[in-house]
């Protein structure tokens, strides 16, 4: 099974659209889930949404989170830091942008590349 | 210090009623060097912690406090969610069920490093650190409630000329000298609203 | 007059949201124009619309368009080839994330920043 | 080579022929190792063109070159776009309205240069300009139309093992060897439709 994707913007329009953008590249060949916004609909993040995104892309072979801004990624290492024991190492955040970042690691991920790779490819984005 | 059941209800009653009277304070820091929502937050965190009141206080001070923080974690939805609630959390870990001065000034200390670590930040920064941090020092030189909450109120205040390196108010740069910081204020307002409380009781 | 903000995605979702995310951190004090979708509507980019974008955003001080993949980034260079000749030389692609380059862009914008300075903060985001 | 305004018309239509007739097929290789949308911007593209084929035929060849080249740039909407328009913009500065075959070879390859500066990129990355180096090479050793419609061809087939460099395909790192470059292709498509008219013609 090949690695998940899940995008967590401040944006409900970025994230989706985001997820647009990695569906047209990879089909369904990669669990994909996104959520923007927080608890009251405002341009924010939602641990409670996130994990529940985590959750929703999951695989075997771990999921990939692309976050926004800070408040996103802070968010989403709660969120990790929530799940379960047996799934928490295998759920990380890139250091890449959101949107091109989704792309490219969703591209690695249709490939059947482990999490560690797919991470690293996403990453290298951000020192380019 | 006995911080009994009801005693637990007023500090959360406290400190809701003061986010809810300085949310539009809050709003405007955060308007001005980030992206003015630190009001709202902190007003959906307070106010879901105050929901949960009654089942709150009725559990023993750690879970009381793990409880909180675990609600603001799951409500406040800024970059400051976490850290508040990182906070409430690690402060319920760190204490017992009655915890003497020294035991909550080293518990403060405990979960001021844990909000460091969660926002890979120090004090100096411009953040909610550059209250906690005097106000652990003044824990521990065991000042009064009064005196800390004043520690708390002059620490926001000397935000006002720092420039920020953490949060949105870092993509300012050197416009951001000159405001006081949204998170450092929310703290101050936190720490004074639970010294009010203390102070009319035993201290 | 503060520079300029135009974004440029493949998805108008994208486009919108990320604007939204700039409105939040400095309102109005920067001339700001985005546009997302190729002509048929799909995910891609219209220089026609690009073009639109950044004479909706002019300002004397110049532009910085924020691309995501690509296309968007050779359609950008494209229009920016077609503007008058006076404004052709203020109009700069920043090599930047799309979503967070355009809120740090910006943030920096409002400040009354050059569009060199601009461009340079939000290109320091890839070199990170 | 006597482009007359009948020509350019037949040149236009069975370049927009040839794309429909297509397009699916480029579709295809754009969603084995891109986005998929290669074979409709091609279309959008070429239809524009076919649609104002009237307006274009009538003008001598340097200003229908490059009235071909904005009708791509401003509809197709892909990175190839800009490549293509590219193209077709700087043939038309190049050539005058009746070029010999040198003239032809050299704005050729000047047109070849504009479009590797748009997209950063050179020959063996994988792209169309793996089709117009080829091309421009068979040109300069005065190749027949038929001749260098198969160099096109098998300059296509030969972006079959490459692995991409540039454009989303380069996404996919090694697991773009296998499969032909969209972009390779329609470029190989147009060059044969142009080659067959002009084949048929005094060559
Ligand atoms: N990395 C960080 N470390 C410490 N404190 C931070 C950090 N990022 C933000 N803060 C604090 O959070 C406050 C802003 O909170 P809030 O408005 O809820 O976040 P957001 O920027 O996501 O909207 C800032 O004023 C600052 O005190
Ligand atoms: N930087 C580039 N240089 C040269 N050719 C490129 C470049 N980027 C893409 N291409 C060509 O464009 C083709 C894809 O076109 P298209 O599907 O319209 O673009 P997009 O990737 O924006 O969807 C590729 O197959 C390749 O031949
Ligand atoms: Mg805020
Ligand atoms: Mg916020
Ligand atoms: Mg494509
Ligand atoms: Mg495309």
């Amino acid at each position: 099974m090949n690695v998940g994707i899940v995008i967590v913007s401040h944006s409900p329009k970025v994230a989706e659209g985001a997820a647009d953008m990695v569906r047209q590249m990879v089909g369904d060949s990669v669990p994909l889930a996104y959520t923007g916004g927080d608890e009251a609909g405002g341009l924010g993040t939602s641990v409670a949404r996130i994990l529940d995104a985590i959750n929703a892309a999951w695989s075997e072979a771990g999921v990939a989170v692309l976050v926004d801004l800070g408040g996103a990624e802070t968010n989403s290492e709660m969120a990790i830091e929530m799940l379960p024991p047996e799934r928490r190492e295998r759920a990380v955040i890139c250091n890449a942008p959101i949107v091109e970042g989704a792309v490219i690691a969703a591209a690695e991920a249709s490939g059947g590349s482990s999490l560690a790779k797919v991470q690293a490819v996403a990453d290298e984005l951000s020192s380019q | 210090m006995q911080i009994d059941s009801a005693l637990r209800r007023r500090l959360i009653e406290e400190m809701a009623a003061t986010v809810e009277a300085h949310c539009q304070e809050l709003t405007e820091l955060d308007q001005a060097i980030g992206d003015g929502d630190h009001g709202t937050g902190m007003k959906r965190g307070f106010d879901a912690v105050l929901a949960h009141a009654d089942k709150l206080a009725d559990q023993p001070l750690p879970a009381a406090l793990r409880g909180i923080g675990q609600t603001l974690v799951m409500s406040m939805g800024g970059a400051s969610g976490p850290l508040y609630g990182t906070f409430f959390l690690e402060l319920g870990k760190a204490l017992d069920e009655n915890p003497d001065r020294a035991a909550f000034a080293a518990g403060f200390a405990r979960a001021m490093a844990a909000v460091a670590a969660r926002g890979k930040s120090e004090p100096g920064q411009k953040t909610l650190l550059d209250v906690l941090a005097p106000v652990s020092a003044a824990l521990a030189e065991n000042e009064t409630p009064a005196g800390i909450a004043r520690v708390a109120a002059e620490a926001a205040e000397a935000t006002v000329p720092m420039q920020a390196l953490r949060g949105r108010a870092a993509f300012l740069g050197a416009r951001s000298v000159g405001h006081m910081d949204p998170g450092a204020r929310s703290a101050s307002l936190i720490i004074g609203a639970v010294c009010a409380v203390l102070e009319g009781t035993s201290g």
